[in-house]
C-alpha cells in the first residue's frame, strides 16, 4: 500500500476543510473546468485587491485530489501578486509532470509540497492540476496573463 | 463455485499473474472497459505475421493468398459465432467505427440527396421534423454520433428515459418512437447500469413505423449467447477488446437489404468496383464498408478468442456471469453506505455494477482497490448523461468476466471498506 | 552491396526464413502493399498485452496507467521519428480512414453549415463551383474519398495530369489550382509509378489560394527521411503496416491550428469534452479525433517499428533503396519486352516500380514469379486511372525494403524471362 | 514449380487460339463484368437459335486464365439447351470452389476439367470464373434464368 504517499495529512485535511471555499462578489472573470473522464468541475475566479494583490474565489465538486489541491491553490495565492503567483503555479504544474521524481520547494509551494506523491499516479495527475489550469484561464480572461505565459 | 474452472481459465491469461502497486497481485474487475487476452489470441496475432502476413485481397502470390484466407476464415468464425452469415459481417476498428458507420449512412445520404437524388436512399434522407430515437442510458458512442447526425440534417433527438431503477420507462414509447423516427438505436446491455433491454421490443417499435433499428450489443456478445438474427435489428456494432480479441477490431452486422441499400462510409481501395477520375463504383457488402488495407491480424485474434469462448459455450458463460452478479449485488446490498446505480437484483441485467459510496469520491473509492491491486472503473463509463440522471457524477463499476470467481469479488469488497476506513466515513 | 547489412536484417524476420509453394524460399518484393514485421514489433505487442493491457484513458487502476503511458509514449516516438510535436499527431486504422478524416472535414462542415452557421469554419465550407485538386496517379484512397465529398457539397473534382514520363504535368497548373479551389490533396510517392513528386511547390500553390493543402506519404514515411514541418501540408496521412508496423494502426498529422479548425469525424466516448443528451462539446486535438477504445497495442507496435527503423537511419534506408531501385531500373530496361510504367530513371523516384511485359498479361507473370517464391504485386495497384492513362489495364510492381537485396531482384528478373519462356512469348 | 498444375495445355491453347470470341449480331442480353483486383473485362451477349439452344458471343481483355475460361465456356455452351448449361454452369463454379479437391465430370465439363488446377489458387478462381457470371447475368437479364437459381 502507497496509499499514504499518495493521500498525504495535509491533502486529507484540505479535502475535509477546504479553504476559502465560495464565489467571489465581483470577479473580474470564471472559468469553468471540467475533468472529461470523470466529470469532476471546478469553477475558479479572479480579481485583484486594493494593493494589487490576486483575489480568488472558487466552487467544484470531485474527489479528494482535486478538492483538496484547489483548496491549497487558494489559501497559498490568496493576495499574492502575479509574479508570485505564476512562480508557484508553474512550480506545481512542473511538480504534476515530474513523474514523482520532483524536488519540491517549500518556499514556493508551502501546502502545495504534499502533492509530490499525487505525481506518481498519472491518472491523478489531472486532479490535481484541475484548479489550477482553470485559475490559468481566468486569469487570462482577465487580462492578468497573456497567453503566451501559457504552459 | 460457479460452472467454470476459474483457475484453468486464468491460467490463459498471463497477465493475470503478475502483480501490481509494489507486489499485489492483480485482480482484474473492469472487463467492461476492456478484457484481458488468452494466450491462444496473442499467439495466432503473431502466427499470421510470422506464416501469412500479406494485403488481404489485394494480390496474387501465395502469401497473399494465405492472408485473405486467414483473414475470411475469421470472418466466417466470427460471424457463425452469432449465428449470421459472413457477407454480413463487417471490420470496422472499434464498436464507436461501427456506429458511427450507421450514423452516417444517414447524414451522408442526405447530403447526397441535395445533388444526386436519384443515389440518395430515401430510408437514410433526413429533414427537420424527423426525429432519431436513442436511451438515456447510452454509451457516449451511441449518443453522439446521433447528436452530430442531427446538427447536420435539421432533424431532432429524442430518448427513452430511464425510471430510478435504471429500466427504460415505456410509459410514453408511443410518443417517443412515433412516425417521424426514422432510426431507433438503443443499448442491448448498459455499461453502467448493467441494465438488459427488451431490444426485440423496441425493434419491433422501429420497424413498425419503417424506422432503421440499430443495436449496440458491446456489453451483451461478449457476455451471453446472442443471435443476431433473432434480434430483430437491421444493424448491430460491438467491439473485439471486449471478448478477449485484440485492440483495433470492431464489428458492424447488417441484413442484406440494409447493408445494399446504405451508402459507403469510408472510400478508397478495397472497397470500388470501378474507378474512373470522373466516377466510381462500389463493390458488394462486406467489401463496401472495408476501404484501406484490413486490420487482418486482427481479426485472425478475434476468431481465436472466440474459439475460445465457444470453447466454454457461451451458455457457461452467462450462468457464472450471472452467479458473480448475484453474488457482488447481495455483498454490495448489505455494505453500509453503498448505493447501488442501476438494478439491484440480478434479473434482465449483467454482470457490470456501478455504486456510489457515500461520503467518498469514485476516484478515491478506486484509488483505495487499487493499492490493494484490485481494478475497476471509476467515472461517468462514457454515460455522462446516464450519470446526471441518478444524481451522480460518477460511479465505481466492477464489471467481471470468465476469469473472475467469488474471491476476486470479495477483495472488491475488502477494499471498498478498506476505503470507508481509510477515509473515516464508515463511522 | 549497398549501406545495409541485409543478411542480418532478414534475420530479423521471421517469416523471410519461411518457404512457399512447395519449398520455394519466400523472396518479398510487395512492401508497397504491406511491410513485413520485425520480431521486435510482435514482441512489444505481446509485451504490452502481458503487462500493460488496459483501457487507454478511461482509467485510474495501475493498468489503466501503464496502457495510457505505453499509447502515449507510442505517440511520441512515432511524432518525434518524423519531428512532429506528439499533440499534432491522431491515430487512426489505416492511411484510407487518415484520409477520409480530411475529406469529411469539408463534406461534415458544408452539411453543418446549413444547420448551425457559426459552427462550421468557412475554410472547409464547399458549394457548386468550388474545386478540389487531386492528381491523376493517386492511389484510390486518396481519389474516392475527393470524389464522394464533391458528390455530397457540389463542388468539381479536377486533377493534375501526367507526362508520358509518369511526372505529373504541371503546365496548365494555373487554371487547375486557382481561386476556386478549397482544398489540394497530392501524394507524396506514388506506389504505382514510385513517382516523388514536388510537394512543397503544390502545398505552396495551394496556400496561396487559401486551401487546405493535404499530402498522402504512405510511400515516402517508409522509405525516406521526411520531416512533417518541411513539408508545408497542413495534414498529412500514412499507414504503420507499410513501415515494418502492424495491421490496423494508421496516422494523420496536421498543423496546430488546422486541427482545431477542423470538425470531428468518428465521435464517441474519448474525444468529448462534455455529453448532455442535449449537446455535447469536444477535446481538444490529438483525442478530437480519436473516438472510441483505441488500436493501442498496435501504437505500441508501431513505435517498435519506427525504433528498429531508426537503429538503421532513414538515410541509410533511403540509400539502400537508391541502390536497389537503380540496379533493378537497369535489369529491367535491358530485359526486350519489358516496358517500365513509371520514371525509367532513379531521379526523384522510389523504389516500387512498375513494368508490362509485351503479350503477356500481369497475372500471369505475376504467377510464374510466385511459382518461384517471389512475391510481386499484379494489377491496378488500386491506382486504376494511372493505369487507363498509359494504356494498361494493369502492371506487375517490384517494391523492395530493407530485407531485400540484389539477390531477391536477381530472382524476379529471372523469373520475367521464365513467364516469357514459359508462354512463348520471347521469341 | 507447380505452374502446369495450373496452366494444363488445353487452356494455353484457348488462350492463345480463343473459340468463338465476337459479340452476337442481335443479343437478347448483354453483361459486363470486371474483376476489381486487376481490371479484366468481359462482356458476355446471349440469345437463342431456332431449335431453342443457347447462342453465347463475347468480348474480353485479361490474363490467360480468364480469356481461356471464356473460351472454354463458349465452345462448351454454344447452342446447348439452358437445362444442360446450368448444369455445367454450376458444376463448374462448383469446382473452382472446391479447393482443389474435387473431381471434375468431364461428360458435363469438357475441355473445362482442366481448370481443376486453377481451384487450388484462390486468387485466380476470380479469373476463372468471370465469364462464368457474366453469362449468368446476362441469362437473368434475358429472362432465360430466374435469380431465384443464383448461387
Ligand atoms: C500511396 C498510397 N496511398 C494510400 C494507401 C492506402 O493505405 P491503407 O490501405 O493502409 O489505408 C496506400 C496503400 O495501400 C498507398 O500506397
Ligand atoms: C455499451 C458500449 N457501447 C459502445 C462502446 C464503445 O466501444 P469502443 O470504445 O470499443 O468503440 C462501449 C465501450 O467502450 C460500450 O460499453
Amino acid at each position: 500500500m502507497n496509499l499514504e504517499a499518495l493521500y498525504q495529512d495535509i491533502i486529507l485535511d484540505h479535502y475535509k476543510n477546504p479553504r476559502g471555499k465560495g464565489l467571489l462578489e465581483h470577479p473580474l472573470a470564471s472559468a469553468f473546468h471540467v475533468n472529461p473522464t470523470c466529470g469532476d468541475e471546478i469553477t475558479v475566479e479572479v480579481g485583484v485587491d486594493e494593493s494589487g494583490g490576486l483575489r480568488i474565489g472558487y466552487e467544484g465538486q470531485g474527489c479528494s485530489i482535486s478538492q483538496a489541491s484547489a483548496s491549497v491553490l487558494v489559501e497559498l495565492l490568496q493576495g499574492k501578486s502575479m509574479v508570485e503567483s505564476e512562480q508557484a503555479r508553474l512550480a506545481f504544474i512542473d511538480l504534476m509532470h515530474s513523474k514523482g521524481v520532483g524536488e519540491p520547494d517549500e518556499d514556493v509551494l508551502g501546502d502545495a509540497v504534499a502533492f509530490a506523491g499525487v505525481a506518481k499516479f498519472p491518472a491523478r495527475v489531472k486532479c490535481a492540476l484541475l484548479a489550477w489550469m482553470a485559475l490559468q484561464d481566468a486569469e487570462i480572461q482577465a487580462g492578468l496573463l497573456t497567453t503566451g505565459e501559457q504552459t | 463455485m460457479t460452472v467454470l474452472d476459474v483457475a484453468a481459465i486464468k491460467a490463459d491469461f498471463p497477465i493475470l499473474s503478475t502483480t501490481v502497486r509494489g507486489g499485489q497481485p492483480l485482480v482484474y474487475l473492469d472487463s467492461g472497459a476492456t478484457s484481458q487476452k488468452p494466450v491462444v489470441v496473442l499467439d495466432a496475432e503473431r502466427d499470421f505475421y510470422e506464416h501469412a502476413n500479406a494485403a488481404v485481397h489485394r494480390g496474387a502470390h501465395a502469401l497473399a493468398e494465405a492472408a485473405t484466407d486467414a483473414f475470411e476464415d475469421a470472418r466466417r468464425t466470427i460471424a457463425n459465432f452469432n449465428g449470421a452469415r459472413s457477407q454480413d459481417l463487417i471490420f470496422t476498428k472499434n464498436a464507436t467505427e461501427s456506429l458511427n458507420l450507421a450514423a452516417y449512412a444517414f447524414s451522408n445520404a442526405t447530403a447526397l440527396a441535395q445533388f444526386e437524388p436519384h443515389s440518395a436512399n430515401p430510408q437514410f434522407v433526413l429533414k427537420p421534423g424527423d426525429s432519431i430515437v436513442v436511451t438515456e442510458m447510452e454509451h457516449h458512442a451511441n449518443l453522439v454520433p446521433w447528436q452530430e447526425v442531427c446538427r447536420k440534417t435539421g432533424a431532432t433527438l429524442r430518448w427513452i428515459p430511464l425510471t430510478d431503477e435504471g429500466r427504460l420507462d415505456l410509459t410514453n414509447i408511443d410518443s417517443i418512437i412515433d412516425k417521424t423516427t426514422k432510426a431507433v438505436s438503443v443499448v442491448h446491455q448498459s455499461n453502467i447500469l448493467g441494465t438488459l433491454n427488451p431490444v426485440r421490443h423496441l425493434m419491433e417499435l422501429a420497424h413498425a413505423v419503417n424506422a432503421v433499428g440499430i443495436i449496440d450489443a458491446c456489453q451483451s456478445i461478449p457476455h451471453m449467447p446472442v443471435r443476431l438474427d433473432e434480434l430483430g435489428a437491421d444493424l448491430v456494432a460491438w467491439s473485439g477488446h471486449k471478448m478477449l480479441g485484440p485492440t483495433g477490431i470492431g464489428c458492424l452486422w447488417g441484413t442484406e437489404s440494409i447493408l445494399n441499400a446504405m451508402p459507403p462510409f469510408l472510400t478508397g481501395g478495397s472497397m470500388i468496383e470501378m474507378v474512373a477520375m470522373e466516377k466510381s463504383t462500389f463493390a458488394s457488402p462486406p467489401a463496401k464498408f472495408e476501404a484501406g488495407t484490413p486490420m487482418a491480424a486482427q481479426a485472425v485474434g478475434l476468431a481465436a478468442a472466440v474459439r475460445y469462448l465457444e470453447n466454454i459455450g457461451m451458455d457457461a458463460v452467462a450462468a457464472h456471469e450471472d452467479a458473480l452478479t448475484q453474488y457482488t449485488l447481495d455483498a454490495l446490498n448489505s455494505l453500509d453506505g453503498v448505493r447501488i446505480i442501476g438494478p439491484t437484483d440480478s434479473n434482465d441485467r449483467g454482470s457490470a455494477i456501478s455504486f456510489v459510496v457515500e461520503g467518498l469520491h469514485p476516484h478515491d473509492v478506486g484509488q483505495v482497490l487499487d493499492s490493494t491491486g484490485v481494478a475497476v472503473r471509476v467515472g461517468h463509463h462514457c454515460a455522462w448523461p446516464t450519470c446526471r440522471r441518478f444524481g451522480v457524477p460518477s460511479t465505481t463499476r466492477i464489471s467481471p468476466y470468465i476469469y473472475n470467481d467469488f474471491a476476486d469479488l470479495d477483495k472488491a469488497v475488502l477494499g471498498i471498506q478498506a476505503a470507508q476506513d481509510f477515509f473515516g466515513v464508515n463511522a
